[in-house]
């Protein structure tokens, strides 16, 4: 076995991992493991210096294999291996160690993170020893994209990518395009008319030549991969459309909350209690009743109905303050003389021009209560002295129990994740939050893309947003999916299965349990082969094989084995050091 | 969780009721407390202007009219000022207090005079008449008036008039003087009364000892003298001008109804006599103090002089016109114009009595007891509250 | 410190090593002796890489998956599963506590809960003590 | 470029390929990387010596709490080293003509005085220069030399001069000289180059200028600049930022042997912190608006005092906790289960008593008057257009709003196209964002960049 050349690089990541571990001793001690030519500390790894210090050593000392000890693999594997790959040799050479997310930070002794600093830095070099150069696989990106829900969301995705040309398919699960846009009267904050510009868009999409639109249907199945998928899309007519296409935007949107779970609202008792999309339905319509037919002179807008709280959503739904107050305007123009109630929990009017109609608002003789959403909600009840219902709470502001009489009750219900997340999310690949909403890629610079490579979530299905967020983030995936079609080819994960012909004793075992049919049996040779383009390279067949003839590129047998070694040889020195 | 009978109901229209006491954007105040914070005066026990807010915002009228709170406040402009909302906090006190004043004055008058200027200029005109037809009918000038001119070329004031020897005439304008201050009087203290019931009797949750009664007393003379808690606020130059006007007031008054016949005599004293000297002090400090305010609410600037209300001006004016008369007919006296002399001190008269009679009861002037008694009664529920509470250094954590 | 039973964790990339990191930049804290092995998928962690682990030195390994009906790969985590009931009889054949490995299901959201089964699975093997594994595999060879 | 054939009024013409970004914090950054990883080529220009703007200067980003460099540096890396972008630092436009599709723009590229290839960053220049000035990056809270790189990871990693603190240019080369002594190249640093004017074409651009904080001196009440422990919330993530004056350390703000107000590792600890929110944001007297990050960073910089000085006690002034985001009203019930003192109520004024501040706050919720003794008051300062907007949108021909924020097309469903074609907005600039959004508009941009380079290939107008 020819002599390895190993560079160990110890980040400090400013205090973030020096503050609790030794960054110093760690790089001190690895220097003295076989294999290892030098090890270094740094406050910055990933920063500019950092990378040119790799690369000017890797030249210098002519390294082979380098070991970051950093952060998470998720966070800058990438980086590193771009570093590598600048300074002329196989990205894949690269092995983290993560001594930030799952060292520094979760612990409270700096001797002990230190001493498992050391162990995981040690068992990265002996993985390192028994990497291999892969070779990395380009493929071509299909242009078309198939884009998954047609709310304002997904069609602002689907026009954008057909003013540049582009086709997608756009697949609505309902028999109309617009979604939750769709139903609203005014925008906010300046309160624009949007029934004319949200059936303009539907219009726009349905003349363009370059947007499949497919009502009443679902997306069945999905395969491949970036730049290679394909599906089956079935409408509620039973009709299949079987697609192909390079990319996926997932933008289902939302659902809202459902009212009657309230337990102190009585939602489905008293005929003067409606949700704010009840309220958009009469607004439209331009009268504004209770169930019971009645015009309403005491008007009550609760806001946080089914968020906020521990006993529903935890989360803020985001908008409907702003919605909320919305409606207070509505209500003032269409009733004049109305008394109008907003009682909320904390006013987050956060966006542009916000503040400013909350200001507005509360000058046309509105009253706003402040309630206390995570304790007792408030009360509503018959009223004893009059027709309607009366609302029964602690004032915060003032410190008063109050009665608000009403005889319309209108609940700002949250956003929820919709039912069917579950079943988008296994057909393209993506995970969930525990509040059933989609998860990005990273929450900070990468808002719309996913851990799986050409699916991307946009719009309320991320998490509740407003409409031009939601566009934004719809125009953002464009942009990244416009970018592969553009260069027309992508680089994919070369980690996949691999067999060994030799080995390999034609049981099919593996045939049975990859859940992607990537394998398949070749009966000439009596033996299995991977189908690398399906082969995702999650290893199941690799553990499956009783002959051992399967091994999953860059997570083999071999270097699994000796990071475990390297693991616990680390704390037996250790350990023994100690003892004695 | 109170019964239904224990909540209070909210009142959207009450704001609207409130806007006839003064001009503000109350229901703008978005509770961020920082006018109560900035405020010197506000205390645990005593928060306001925005406890103050909230409650005519909700339209609790109930917890406004058993509210002491608008009384301590003397309207220096800080929270006005710096509200991050333009909802004018002070001025909603100053509002407050008119509306106060309606509330504690039995006879509705002082609501009509508030709410209807027309009321109260036909009140002032009635009173002036009342006493212009009085003299002109009752005591007409002497006809052989340019011989009441006395040695130093002054003229004898209280031989003026036909038929009354002049010690006659004093007395008939003391007797005049105090009939006018146990009516005022006798009203203003059963408003006090009235109060004393809405701000303590009423309040069930406070028990005032008898004795803090007797111990907290001398807050209510030192602060009726001193104005001391408004030399809390930071802008203490206000406090100056109040205190200059508030004590000139109160000598020209006490020396009327208490000493009118040391005072209004047939000789001409010399400058440097007590009685020109304090006339002197209390005519500039009104002057004084009426010029700024004057100037002020023309140019709407400082903020406390932004919003004026119809019952400002007319008390400007009324004080302003006494004031003017009274220098006026001082000028005439020395210079020996009998007859300008005897027109003038009509129309002094005139402006004069409306004035005390309308003001003082019923309107502007009545804050001179009310404040004083606001500041006694508070200090009588500090004592007890501060018996029951213990005060955290730390808040809490909510 | 030594006398700390020292746990081996599998974690699959998606979910639970994604929610390892998350209860990191949450700064969750958790106890010190778990030394985390990053794998793509719970399907890929077989009964070698335990058993190499409890060979080394390891008082307990502890396998971490997607939540069944969340695997990357649809089903990684199920084979998992079957794979795990066998090795903890396998296990307990040995003569070892079938305690000693535990397979929990952590999702990428669910950093708090990663730092709670750190704490608890070590309180677990604290208990049962020391694994001799390793000293009686070195007397053998 | 004006291949266009006349008709009426009515033209075409191409779309030159290039783009113009203007600004390169996170949105300029993102942007420029989208366009250039698609392929077309990008002229990156930035007023300061180093990209990365203000998400550079944060320690941690809400509410998921990873280091604000460990995810940004990288992506600045990829500029410096990307191909395809041209990055111009020290640089503004001063002129734009032409057309949509075809922009004449005229760039003003400021002396670094320090060649970028030679320049080696061995800081021989800066250990010897005598010149000094507070830290643009630091917030003011450190000094830097005349001749600096402004923070280590600074991209480009060069270092640069700042005419106004140096001395040799401020004595017109009568004294000093010593940096271009010590260099270790030749020629690397040149005290006399000049400024260089540069023309380009690009058939787009992309506004991405950001913002600058509210000054908080204008709030005199809160004493900042007065009372040396009173600091603006910039100030504090500087401290707390590992890469920061005091390395990480919450310290008081102490006199150096100069008498310059600066912050050290050894300035002692408070034992107390309190955050007010809302300084110039939310208010008539100063900025209407609300400055939508304020609320939630605020919580975050609560979390790091804790997290550092444990003991600490933190106390939270708001108004409307705004924790709208995605996991944001999690962090913030996390926040209020750490112990951190939440009281709505906001400050309404700050004295210093014996070293100490006292600040008088009402405590809505326990109507009660807080009069609340702290050793340091962090103010969350709102977020405001930066410098130079106004010119710039007259330059380009963009609409801003009464507070200088830009005006997108339609404000409901084209978050970042402009009235004038062929322009696109990105980030803060357009109004206060949050990371995430921020991030999101500027792709968003870049999206209508390549669409308008890839399909229209021509651009047709009146």
């Amino acid at each position: 076995m020819e002599e390895k050349r190993i560079g160990v690089y110890v980040c400090w990541c400013g205090t973030n991992i020096a503050m609790m571990v030794d960054v110093k001793d760690v790089s001190k001690e690895m220097e003295k493991l076989p294999g290892v030519v030098l090890a270094k500390n740094y406050k910055y790894m990933c920063s500019d210096p950092g990378q040119d210090m790799i690369i000017k050593d890797i030249k210098k000392y002519n390294l082979d294999r380098i070991v970051v000890a950093a952060c998470s693999p998720r966070i800058h594997e990438i980086t590193f291996r771009n570093a590598l790959e600048n300074a002329g040799l196989n990205p894949y050479m690269l092995q983290m160690a993560n001594i930030s997310e799952q060292d520094s930070w979760v612990h409270t002794d700096r001797i002990e993170a230190t001493r498992k600093a050391k162990s995981l830095v040690a068992a990265a070099i002996r993985r390192v020893i028994h990497h291999k150069p892969l070779k990395k696989r380009i493929v071509n990106v299909h242009p078309n994209t198939l884009i998954i829900g047609g709310g304002v969301a997904g069609m602002s995705a689907a026009l954008e990518l057909s003013e540049a040309g582009k086709k997608s398919f756009l697949i609505e699960k309902s028999d109309q395009l617009g979604g939750t846009a769709a139903k609203l009267k005014l925008s906010f904050p300046y309160l624009n008319d949007v029934v004319n510009d949200i059936s303009n868009l539907i219009k726009r999409v349905e003349k363009s030549e370059h947007i499949q639109v497919i009502l009443n249907a679902e997306v069945q199945e999905i395969h491949g991969f970036i730049g290679n998928f394909n599906g089956i899309v079935k409408t509620t007519d039973e009709k299949e459309y079987s697609i192909e296409f390079g990319n996926t935007i997932v933008a289902t949107g939302l659902k809202s909350f459902d009212a009657g779970k309230l337990k102190n609202y009585g939602y489905w008792k008293y005929s003067e209690v409606i949700t704010s999309i009840e309220f958009e339905l009469l607004v439209k319509q331009g009268v504004v009743v209770n169930k019971k037919g009645i015009v309403p002179e005491n008007i009550a807008i609760i806001h946080c109905a089914g968020s906020r709280n521990e006993n529903y959503n935890n989360y803020c739904s985001r908008t409907c303050c702003m919605s909320a107050l919305k409606y207070a305007n509505q209500l003032r123009n269409l009733l004049p003389d109305a008394n109008i109630f907003e009682m909320y929990a904390d006013m987050r009017t956060f966006g542009r021009g916000c503040e400013e109609l909350y200001t507005s608002t509360s000058r046309k003789g509105i009253m706003f209560l402040m309630f206390d959403q995570r304790a007792e909600l408030p009360l509503i009840k018959e009223d004893e002295r009059g027709n309607g219902v009366v609302i029964e709470f602690k004032e915060l502001l003032s410190g008063e129990e109050i009665q608000v009489p009403a005889d319309l009750v209108i609940l700002m219900v949250g956003m929820e994740a919709h039912e069917n997340a579950k079943s988008v999310s296994h057909l393209s690949g993506i995970s969930m939050d525990s509040n059933g909403f989609f998860i990005e890629k990273h929450p900070k610079l990468d808002p719309v893309a996913t851990t799986t490579d050409g699916v991307y979530v946009v719009g309320s299905c991320q998490a509740p947003k407003d409409i031009p967020d939601s566009v934004s983030q719809a125009k953002a995936a464009v942009a990244r999916i416009l970018a592969t079609i553009l260069r027309g080819t992508v680089e994919v994960e070369v980690t996949t299965a691999e067999i060994n012909a030799d080995i390999c004793c034609g049981c099919q075992f593996c045939i049975s349990v990859c859940p992607y049919g990537a394998n398949s049996f070749d009966a000439a040779n009596d033996v299995s082969v991977v189908n690398e383009v399906l082969c995702k390279g999650c290893g199941t067949c690799a553990t499956a094989c009783p002959s051992g003839a399967i091994s999953t590129k860059h997570f083999t047998d071999e270097q699994i084995l000796s990071q475990i070694e390297g693991l616990m040889a680390k704390v037996h020195e250790l350990e023994e050091l100690e003892t004695n | 969780m109170g019964g239904l009978t224990m909540n209070t109901r909210v009142n959207p229209d009450f704001e609207k009721e409130l806007q006839k006491y003064g001009k503000g954007n109350w229901n703008e105040c978005f509770h961020c407390g920082n006018c109560t914070a900035i405020c010197p005066l506000s205390e645990d026990g005593f928060l306001f202007p925005r406890n103050s807010i909230r409650t005519l915002q909700m339209g609790l009228e109930k917890k406004l009219e058993t509210s002491i709170e608008p009384w301590l406040c003397y309207y220096c402009g800080d929270c006005s000022e710096t509200c991050p909302r333009d909802a004018n906090p002070g001025e909603l006190m100053m509002a407050l207090r008119r509306y106060l004043t309606t509330r504690y004055d039995w006879t509705g008058l002082s609501k009509k005079f508030y709410t209807s200027a027309v009321w109260e200029y036909a009140a002032i005109a009635i009173i002036a008449l009342l006493v212009i037809v009085s003299f002109l009918v009752f005591l007409p000038l002497r006809p052989d008036a340019a011989l009441m001119v006395n040695e130093s070329g002054g003229v004898m004031i209280n031989s003026l008039v036909a038929g009354v020897s002049p010690d006659r005439f004093v007395t008939l304008i003391e007797y005049g003087d105090w009939l006018m201050a146990v009516i005022v009087g006798g009203l203003l203290i059963t408003n006090i009364f009235n109060m004393y019931y809405k701000t303590i009797i009423a309040d069930k949750t406070v028990k005032i000892p008898l004795s803090a009664y007797f111990k907290e007393f001398w807050q209510l003379i030192y602060n009726f003298v001193t104005q001391a808690s408004f030399s809390k606020c930071e802008k203490r130059s206000y406090w100056l001008g109040h205190l200059l006007l508030m004590t000139g007031y109160t000598i020209m008054f006490i020396i009327v109804v208490v000493f009118l016949p040391y005072f209004q005599i047939e000789e001409v004293v010399p400058v440097w006599h007590w009685q020109r000297l304090l006339g002197y002090y209390a005519t500039f400090g009104i002057l004084f103090f009426l010029g700024i305010v004057i100037f002020q609410r023309l140019r709407k600037n400082p903020i406390t002089m932004k919003f004026s209300h119809a019952s400002d001006w007319i008390f400007i004016i009324m004080l302003a016109l006494t004031t003017l008369t009274g220098i006026i007919l001082h000028i005439f006296r020395l210079a020996g114009m009998v007859e300008a002399t005897y027109y003038t001190y009509i129309i002094h008269l005139a402006v004069l009595v409306p004035m005390i009679v309308i003001e003082v009861p019923f309107s502007k002037w009545s804050h001179l007891a009310y404040r004083p008694f606001a500041i006694y009664f508070s200090k009588l529920k500090l004592a007890t509250l501060k018996e029951k509470s213990v005060r955290k250094l730390a808040p809490a954590i909510s | 410190m030594s006398k700390d039973p020292t746990i081996v964790a599998f974690l699959c990339n998606w979910c639970s090593y994604t929610g390892a990191d998350l209860a990191g930049t949450s700064r969750m804290k958790y106890n010190s002796n778990i030394r985390v092995i990053r794998v793509m998928c719970s399907g890929r962690i077989g009964p070698t890489f335990v058993l190499k682990a409890f060979r080394e030195g390891a008082d307990g390994v502890l396998i971490c998956g997607c939540h069944p009906g969340d695997c990357h790969y649809h089903e990684g985590n199920y084979k998992c599963l079957r794979r795990f009931h066998l090795l903890q009889k396998y296990v307990s054949q040995l003569g070892m506590d079938k305690d000693r490995i535990r397979l929990e299901w952590i999702s990428a959201s669910e950093g708090k809960e990663f730092a709670e089964l750190v704490n608890n699975f070590s309180n677990k093997i604290k208990e049962i003590g020391k694994s001799k594994v390793r000293k009686t595999m070195e007397e053998w060879t | 470029m004006n291949s266009s054939s006349e008709n009426g009024n009515e033209f075409h013409q191409k779309v030159h390929p290039d783009t113009l970004v203007i600004g390169a914090g996170i949105a300029g950054i993102q942007a420029s990387l989208e366009i250039a990883n698609a392929g077309y080529k990008v002229y990156l220009v930035e007023k300061s010596g180093t990209i990365g703007g203000h998400m550079a200067m944060f320690d941690k980003t809400f509410p998921t709490l990873d280091c604000a460099a460990c995810i940004l540096t990288p992506k600045m890396v990829e500029v410096g080293q990307h191909s395809r972008i041209d990055l111009l630092t020290c640089s503004e436009v001063t002129e734009v003509n032409g057309y949509p599709g075809a922009f004449k723009v005229k760039i003003h590229k400021k002396a670094r005085f320090v060649d970028q290839q030679l320049c080696i960053g061995c800081g021989s220049c800066a250990a010897k220069c005598p010149g000094k000035a507070p830290s643009e990056f630091d917030s003011g809270t450190a000094l830097r030399k005349a001749i600096y790189i402004p923070f280590p990871q600074a991209v480009p990693n060069k270092y640069l001069i700042d005419p106004e603190s140096c001395l040799y240019m401020q004595t017109d080369g009568k004294k000093c000289g010593v940096c271009v002594k010590f260099c270790p190249v030749n020629d690397c640093i040149d005290l006399h180059a000049m400024d260089e004017e540069l023309n380009i074409e690009v058939g787009n651009i992309v506004i991405a200028t950001g913002f600058k904080i509210f000054d908080a001196k204008k709030v005199a009440r809160f004493g900042y600049g007065k009372f040396p422990n009173v600091l603006t919330s910039l100030e504090l993530e500087r401290l707390i930022n590992a890469g920061g004056p005091t390395e990480g350390k919450i310290t008081f703000r102490t006199k150096d042997k100069k008498g310059n107000w600066v912050f050290k590792p050894d300035g002692g600890a408070p034992d107390s912190v309190a955050i007010i929110h809302c300084v110039g944001s939310r208010d008539e007297n100063c900025n209407a608006y609300c400055s939508k990050v304020c609320c939630m960073y605020s919580l975050k910089l609560a979390h790091l005092v804790k997290e550092k000085l444990p003991a600490t006690a933190v106390y939270e002034y708001f108004i409307d906790m705004r924790a709208f985001g995605k996991g944001y009203e999690e962090f913030y019930q996390r926040i209020k289960k750490e112990g951190v003192h939440m009281i709505r109520g906001k400050t309404a004024k700050i004295e210093e008593i014996k070293g100490s501040l006292k600040l008088r706050s009402e405590d809505i919720l326990n109507n009660r008057i807080i009069e609340q003794l702290a050793d340091m008051v962090i103010l969350a300062v709102g977020l405001e257009p930066s410098d130079g907007v106004k010119q710039l949108s007259e330059m380009i021909g963009v609409e801003i709003d009464a507070n200088g924020w830009y005006k997108e097309l339609d404000s409901l469903l084209d978050p970042v196209g402009t009235a004038r074609q062929g322009v696109t907005i990105a980030g803060v600039c357009q109004g206060p964002k949050d990371i995430p959004d921020t991030v999101a508009q500027a792709s968003a941009a870049a999206a209508r960049v390549l669409q308008s380079i890839e399909s229209l290939k021509e651009v047709e107008f009146i």
